[in-house]
């Protein structure tokens, strides 16, 4: 039963990861109608950013990540500002494909600025453990998912007791209404982007220390994001955290629990997947859209 | 209730429909019928559920209630509520759309050739991959029937024109003209003049009625443009809220209190 | 009387839709003016105009004196016009209270916002009943009353109607058009778009008729009323004039 | 309407002679190269972008005609190389058993994949497609006796017609019959079948009520695409000898959408430019440029966000694209402007 | 006409793709009486940047020492080199350019596992010695080359060879019995793991496998299979970056055996990852087939300081790109004033073994095409670095079946405090 549990303990921890990486994803993809495929390159930009100013500069970790913030917001605005405000008229496929033109510029400039060392990232909080229910867990592991749950809350918040989130959220359902309210759509998928890349740094801060800051490090999780923008359905913000932990924890049980589990967990997962959402292919929480004739 | 399609001059005959969407009554209870030649006109107010019927017929919403009968092109009677919504067409009927839905990147032709997709004979997957000489034949002879459709809609020479670069007006014909390649029995207008200037809507009046006449069809429509529809329509229902309000010839419609009252506001 | 808002020569296109042929009118403040025509005719095209959401490709609108038909959308929002858009257009997945803020996101005074609010509530009880439900759990008059409210919550001093009564029962469509007589009293200047004329006559001060983007008639509403023009734009034929 | 072609005209407006025309060009290229004039390894650079070419042009049936995407194509072009692989080396069979093998295999699994296009659309259709493609890529790292896993699967040159093929001959091979799928392409979407995808693309509604079934057409499209991939992927491991599990990823997937958007929708030649610049064009270009080898990626990036943003509908409309800025501008829209519901992942 | 003469031998090369293709001149292509040109392709931009330039900077530092000395014989080395994006296509495709093209000498440093694996077939129909593959794949292995095989000259120890390593460390140094493998989903994981399988079966001893996605975040589940199969050693067969992940998981769910990696792990930037994680609870061994326990690996390593810059002084893969140049240069010097020709080249690799810069050495006699075979053992002794334990050693000599012999010049005193290994 510990061993269930620490499953479950440890699987949270990862779902905060996959959460933040794929609420970064929804976030853009809700405001400025983009499937984001460099959204993990910008996520390992910054989080080389911050990981050069330990190594290079020396700084500490809370100052780097501070500055680190800052970097992804602006590398958010300048994306949107340069590229994607231009291509509004584009069909979302031709947005896709200027997201894979944005991730190529990325993945080529980073060993150019960075350097080609893998760089390791130290952990929020270096060391300590405790007992949960008679499995062991970090500190930096608590702190992690609490991160992750302050995150989602926070944004929660944002998005429902503030103006910026009536903003946003109106800018998500109907941003031609939102800008007859006097929404500036324009601000808020700025804003989108530059958050969209906050979110994405953290996710990075969390996932970089299990192995290291590289340039592929983040391309499992975006891949497990998407996949879990699909189970939570691409039109609402909740859905998407939801199906990163169900996908978390789902992943590590048939692992763990089933015959060759880790050969092929991740294949039969998959295909769980596909398999639930033919039944329900808008998602747990997603909606049809149907269009009139 | 007299069984309407036992009178071989009943086409279509619509008992009881009724939809509704979300709680919301589109259609409630309606029953019309259609008599073979006719140029019927579906009338009322925005939101009164008239392309919602059109939805129904042409089996794009499957009706909570009520009967859609109808006498296809074999001369059978065939309830349509039980076919998908593609073969609705090979039983001899066919529609347009509100809004234009012409594949816009497309040539005018091919555009009106889609309209004969179900027409072409025994060609195959093969026969187009290898251009066969039956490929070859059959599309010779469906490209002869979809100009001579754009030929009598006058438009034969935008033919090769891409469909969405050209003028709403010539759009609408181009959808009208694809409804007539698949030889049908009863064509349904959604709005055929909506967007159209005056002098386009009086073309488009003497076209339908010429396309009765040369393609001995029959024709439902909903309109807007009353001058248009007073002019060319045998008979005439009024609806509102998913209901009928009457039925009758243009004059009794214009007359009829319950429809002025729809219409206009008036105050009962 | 001071025009509030001047239309001159507008010409709008969809595509390849000449939808408005150089559409000129006038709001003077403080009236109601509606457009009035069967559908198709370019009424809402018009309100859409004057908000941005679509652009005249020629010809010019004038707002309290500035021009405003390059202005964006969501400025021409924070100078005092408010947009009551077709089918409603509420946020389906905000609730009525959120939907009520989001029209005042151009106010920044809080005590501004709370004074419409009740304003608001005043106007419609109903929808204090209902602020913390989902605006798409709403009925489509409630939904309509909500969308109204809305674009009263920013304080406008034009507010442009597009079609309120559209879908509503007779008798909802009576209440609206009162509550919209008493906004109008309250000194917001309105530009009403309806199909239901006669109603629309009874609240309005002045209209315009429309007919495939072309205004054929215009005059006070009390004159209009009786004029046979009204009847052909809708029903076509020579009808009576209606009462 | 009907203007007169000169005999000039009418020969070069035969869409026959211009593949024929293009592939004689092609084929062109190891001569050239035997007189030193090109390198040798860009024909095999040519050779692959070919290659790919096709793949692509399957992924075009699918996104540009039919409107629906698919983010499995490099998968299910893997699958095809480790079949024919498999075939070929494990099985020993002949080269043209094997093909039909390796074509028809996929072809079933993609026809079946086919039917998630009925239940899912837009990016959903996109993602399930991708997930597709991560459990393809993981079977392939995974299921040694049919992969040899992260050895990778060895292929010959094949022998066909008696005749064993070298690497020269194989080339020309890919010439041929890249030329023939552009032919039976054109051929097969010229007509009908073509306009009934385009229905389907344009406005299902109008399809159905043309009496086209949507259901049929999505599978069909779903069989060509993956057909084509398949034969790509035939191709490829005859060509190269060998297939890499690392290859038939996402990001191969994500280029051939890269292709046929750069170089436009529904467009073959179009699909052969795009393919030219996502594949060859940093090899025979970026990489010349002094001082640049390790910006190519970077430049490869500016080029796919100018290309786009300056030509929305494809470099194989560059034509149009200029007549349209240089006057005659009728209307606003772009006539092959598609509406944003029309496709969307 | 010097140029359409070139062509057309060129297109004698392709029609015939003969075996070995040796020209009617005295010298084979690309050696004049100045210059040798070798390359190789690497991938320097994009994902695999972080291999391939550090890599690079390697092999051109050692020719660049060797050119500024006067060149061997009077010839300097010259280096040339494509970027293939790991792309086995591209790779195929710049193969062909630079040996027909470029006429290159010799393949220098042949580069990642998809791409070697591509290419391995059209180096042995060129018949171009190719020194050095910067992967350890199966393929490579062979220990009776002939003919065109006779080419290839892996040095890096293969990866199937390591997994037996492993095994045999397990068994001859740390007595276990029940052995848990963590291994990726790679080449490099797998093959290891096939190695590790053979050998325990041979020296019949329990092993269980579990796998993990090469760069995954999340390897827990992995992790809690192989805690419960109650194992008493761990052998993680991953290359970087996935190896700390596994350390951690197994910090993180009290597992507290021993685990030995790779030796493409012994870095330091990999100790800086998990020495504080590991916090005493278990050691973290890793093999090795450099070390540094000897003046002349040490000199060597400053050396490649000196000449590849400060960057890349203590990168594993600079290492390894010294060690391909230089076992380059080596078979270059032995062929001496003979005519260069690929096939003296390859007699003279083959002649006696030739000495790793950073220890040990290679034998290619009589067609042996193994690596490096011969392994050391270091552990994680500090945040900076690994510390060598046992010393370079044979299968055989772990085991206890062979007697230590003149393996190396170094001792193997383990009483000495042994030096920290900087590779």
């Amino acid at each position: 039963m510990s061993e269930f549990f620490g499953i479950i303990l440890r699987s949270l921890e990862y779902g905060s990861i996959y959460a933040l990486a794929s609420l970064s994803i929804i976030l853009v993809f809700r405001t400025s109608f983009t499937t984001n495929f460099a959204q993990g390159m910008i996520a390992m930009f910054s989080t080389y950013f911050v990981a050069t100013l330990i190594h290079k500069s020396g700084l500490p970790l809370g100052v780097a990540f501070v500055l680190g913030l800052i970097f992804a917001l602006l590398l958010g605005f300048l994306i949107d500002i340069i590229v994607i405000r231009r291509a509004a008229k584009l069909s979302p496929v031709g947005k896709q494909i200027i997201t894979l033109g944005v991730l190529s510029i990325i993945l080529g400039l980073t060993p150019n600025i960075f350097g080609v060392y893998d760089l390791n990232m130290p952990k929020f909080i270096p060391q300590g453990d405790m007992k949960i229910a008679g499995t062991s867990i970090s500190y930096n592991a608590l702190l992690n998912i609490g991160l992750g749950l302050l995150v989602m809350l926070t944004l929660y918040y944002v998005l429902h007791r503030t103006k910026a989130g009536l903003a946003i959220r109106t800018t998500a359902e109907n941003a031609p209404v939102a800008r007859l309210m006097g929404v500036s759509t324009k601000l808020v998928t700025m804003f989108a982007w530059g958050v969209a890349g906050c979110l994405s740094l953290l996710a990075g801060m969390m996932a970089s220390p299990f192995s290291q800051v590289s340039t592929t490090f983040m391309n499992d999780i975006q891949i497990t994001a998407f996949l879990a923008c699909l189970l939570g359905g691409f039109t609402t913000f909740f859905g998407a955290v939801a199906g990163s932990y169900i996908i978390a924890i789902a992943s590590n049980l048939l692992q763990v629990y089933l015959p060759q589990g880790t050969v092929w967990g991740k294949p039969i997962l998959y295909i769980l997947l596909i398999g639930f959402l033919f039944l329900k292919p808008f998602g747990l929480f997603g909606k049809r859209y149907v269009k009139k004739v | 209730m007299a069984d309407l399609m036992k009178h071989e001059a009943t086409l279509l005959d619509i008992k009881n429909l009724s939809i509704a969407f979300g709680g919301l009554k589109a259609v409630d209870d309606l029953s019309f019928s259609i008599n073979q030649g006719e140029i019927y006109g579906l009338i009322g107010p925005n939101g009164a559920g008239k392309t919602t019927v059109f939805n129904c017929i042409t089996q794009f919403y499957k009706p909570d209630q009520g009967e859609l009968r109808f006498r296809n092109k074999k001369g059978d009677i065939v309830s349509l509520t039980s076919l998908p919504t593609y073969r609705v067409l090979e039983q001899g009927i066919v529609r347009t759309f509100q809004n234009v839905e012409l594949i816009r990147e497309l040539s005018i032709l091919d555009n009106v050739l889609i309209g004969a997709h179900i027409d072409y004979e025994k060609t195959t997957v093969l026969d187009e991959l290898f251009n066969t000489g039956r490929r070859r034949r059959e599309e010779k002879k469906q490209i002869e029937a979809a100009r001579r459709a754009l030929q009598f809609l006058g438009i034969d020479h935008y033919r090769l024109f891409p469909a969405g670069s050209q003028p709403y007006g010539i759009q609408k014909k181009v959808e009208l003209a694809r409804t007539l390649m698949s030889d049908p029995k009863l064509i349904i207008l959604d709005e055929p003049a909506a967007g159209l200037d005056e002098r386009e809507t009086v073309e488009l009046a003497d076209e339908i009625l010429r396309i009765r006449k040369e393609y001995d069809t029959t024709i439902l429509l909903v309109e807007h443009d009353m001058q248009l529809v007073m002019k060319i329509c045998d008979r005439i229902s009024a609806i509102n809220f998913g209901r009928l309000l009457a039925t009758g010839t243009a004059a009794e419609i214009r007359a009829d209190q319950k429809v002025q009252e729809a219409y206009l506001g008036v105050d009962a | 009387m001071k025009s509030l808002l001047e239309v001159k020569n507008a010409d709008v296109f969809y595509g390849p839709i000449h939808a408005l042929k150089g559409i000129s009118l006038d709001v003077a403040e403080g009236s109601v003016v509606a457009l009035l025509g069967a559908n198709g005719a370019g009424k809402s095209t018009t309100l859409r105009a004057v908000t941005g959401l679509v652009r005249s490709r020629s010809g010019e609108i004038i707002y309290d004196g500035r021009r405003i038909d390059r202005m964006a959308e969501e400025k021409i929002a924070r100078i005092g016009i408010s947009h009551v858009p077709e089918g409603r257009q509420i946020f389906a997945s905000l609730t009525t209270l959120e939907n009520l803020m989001i029209g005042a996101y151009s106010v920044h005074d809080k005590r501004e916002i709370d004074a419409n609010l009740e304003r608001c509530y005043g106007y419609f009880p109903i929808l204090a009943e209902r602020k913390h439900q989902l605006a798409q759990t709403l009925s489509g008059g409630e939904q309509q009353m909500l969308a109204i409210a809305r674009g009263l919550m920013s304080s406008p001093k034009l507010l442009l109607l597009d079609e309120p009564s559209l879908g509503l029962a007779p008798l909802i469509v009576k209440s609206i058009m009162d509550i919209i007589k008493t906004i109008a009293k309250e000194g917001v200047t309105i530009l009403i778009v309806e199909q239901n004329a006669s109603q629309t006559l009874k609240i309005a001060d002045y209209a315009y008729v429309l007919e495939v983007g072309r205004i054929i008639a215009s005059g006070d509403a009390a004159t209009l009323a009786s004029d046979p023009a009204l009847v052909e734009a809708y029903l076509g034929g020579k009808g009576k004039p209606i009462t | 309407m009907d203007r007169q072609l000169n005999t000039f005209q009418r020969i070069y407006k035969n869409p026959y002679l211009q593949f024929l025309i293009v592939g004689v060009l092609f084929a062109l290229l190891p001569t050239l190269r035997a007189a030193g004039m090109v390198k040798a390894g860009t024909v095999t650079v040519i050779g692959t972008t070919l290659i790919y070419t096709i793949a692509a042009l399957g992924l075009n049936i699918l996104l540009g005609y039919s409107g629906l995407i698919s983010l499995g194509t490099a998968g299910f072009m893997g699958l095809a190389a480790y079949c024919s692989a498999y075939f070929t080396e494990q099985l020993a069979l002949p080269f043209w058993q094997s093909l039909i093998l390796a074509l028809l295999i996929p072809t079933v699994l993609g026809v079946i994949v086919g039917l998630l296009s009925m239940r899912f659309v837009g990016i959903y259709l996109g993602i399930a497609t991708l997930a597709v493609g991560e459990i393809l890529s993981e079977i392939f790292r995974q299921w040694d006796a049919f992969t040899r896993g992260t050895s990778g699967a060895r292929a010959k040159y094949p022998k066909i017609f008696g005749m064993q093929l070298d690497q020269t001959g194989m080339y020309y091979l890919i010439v041929i019959i890249t030329i023939i799928v552009f032919i039976l392409v054109y051929q097969l979407l010229k007509g009908r079948l073509g306009r009934a995808l385009n229905a389907m693309r344009g406005s299902e509604a109008a399809a159905m009520a043309m009496g086209i079934s949507v259901y049929k057409y999505r599978l069909i499209a779903f069989g060509a695409a993956t057909l084509l991939a398949s034969l790509a992927g035939v191709l490829y491991v005859h060509y190269i000898r060998i297939s890499y599990p690392t290859i038939w990823g996402l990001p191969l997937s994500l280029d051939f959408l890269a292709i046929i958007v750069i170089g436009g929708l529904r467009s073959i030649y179009g699909t052969l430019v795009g393919s030219f610049v996502i594949f060859a064009m940093s090899e025979l270009v970026l990489k010349q440029i002094p001082y640049m080898e390790n910006y190519s990626l970077v430049l490869k990036g500016v080029l796919i966000i100018i290309f786009i943003l300056f030509y929305p509908y494809g470099l194989a409309h560059v034509v149009s694209d200029l007549r349209m800025r240089l006057g005659r501008r009728k209307t606003k829209v772009h006539p092959l402007a598609a509406k944003e519901e029309d496709i969307d992942g | 006409m010097r140029k359409l003469l070139a062509a057309l031998l060129v297109l004698a090369l392709v029609v015939t793709t003969m075996a070995t293709a040796v020209f009617a001149e005295e010298h084979a292509q690309g050696v004049t009486d100045t210059e040798i040109l070798v390359g190789n392709t690497a991938a320097v931009s994009g994902a695999f940047a972080g291999v391939g330039v550090p890599f690079n900077a390697g092999i051109e530092a050692y020719f660049k020492m060797v050119n500024e000395e006067g060149g061997i014989n009077g010839r300097e080395l010259r280096f040339t080199h494509m970027d293939d994006e790991f792309d086995p296509a591209k790779g195929k495709a710049m193969m062909q350019t630079l040996v027909e093209d470029e006429e290159i000498f010799a393949y220098v440093g042949h580069f990642g596992t998809p791409v070697v694996a591509a290419t391995l077939i059209d180096l042995e129909e060129y018949g171009i010695p190719a020194v050095y593959f910067a992967t350890g794949i199966g393929e490579l292995y062979n220990d009776q080359a002939e003919g065109a095989q006779r080419a290839l000259f892996p040095v890096q120890p293969i990866y199937v060879t390591e997994g037996e390593i492993m095994v045999v460390r397990a068994v001859g140094s740390f007595e276990a019995e029940k052995i848990g493998v963590i291994y990726t989903n790679d080449d490099a994981g797998k093959d290891m793991l096939r190695g590790a399988e053979q050998m325990a079966e041979q020296l019949e001893v329990t092993l269980v496998s579990e796998q993990v996605a090469a760069g995954a975040t999340d390897v827990s589940a992995a992790v809690t299979a192989i805690k419960n199969a109650d194992v008493d050693f761990i052998i993680a067969a991953s290359i970087q970056q996935t190896i700390g992940t596994i350390v951690k998981a197994l910090v993180a769910q009290d597992v507290n055996v021993d685990v030995i990696t790779t030796y493409v792990n012994v870095a330091p930037v990999v100790a800086e990852q998990i020495f504080a994680d590991i916090d005493g609870k278990f050691n973290v061994y890793g093999n090795g087939w450099i070390s540094l326990a000897d003046e002349e690996a040490l000199a060597n390593l400053a050396l490649l300081g000196e000449w590849v810059g400060e960057e890349f002084a203590l990168n594993p893969y600079s290492l390894a790109g010294w060690t391909a140049a230089h076992f380059f240069a080596e078979g270059v010097r032995r062929v001496g004033e003979e005519p260069l020709t690929w096939e003296n080249f390859i007699d003279k690799m083959e002649e006696a073994p030739i000495k790793i810069p950073f220890g040990g050495e290679v034998d290619f006699a009589d067609g042996l095409r193994a690596g490096t075979t011969v392994m050391n053992l270091s552990k994680v002794a500090s945040a900076e670095g690994w510390e060598e334990v046992e010393p370079l050693q044979s299968v055989n000599v772990i085991l206890g079946i062979e007697e230590e012999i003149e393996e190396t010049d170094e001792t193997g005193d383990l009483e000495d405090p042994a030096e920290t290994e900087e590779g």
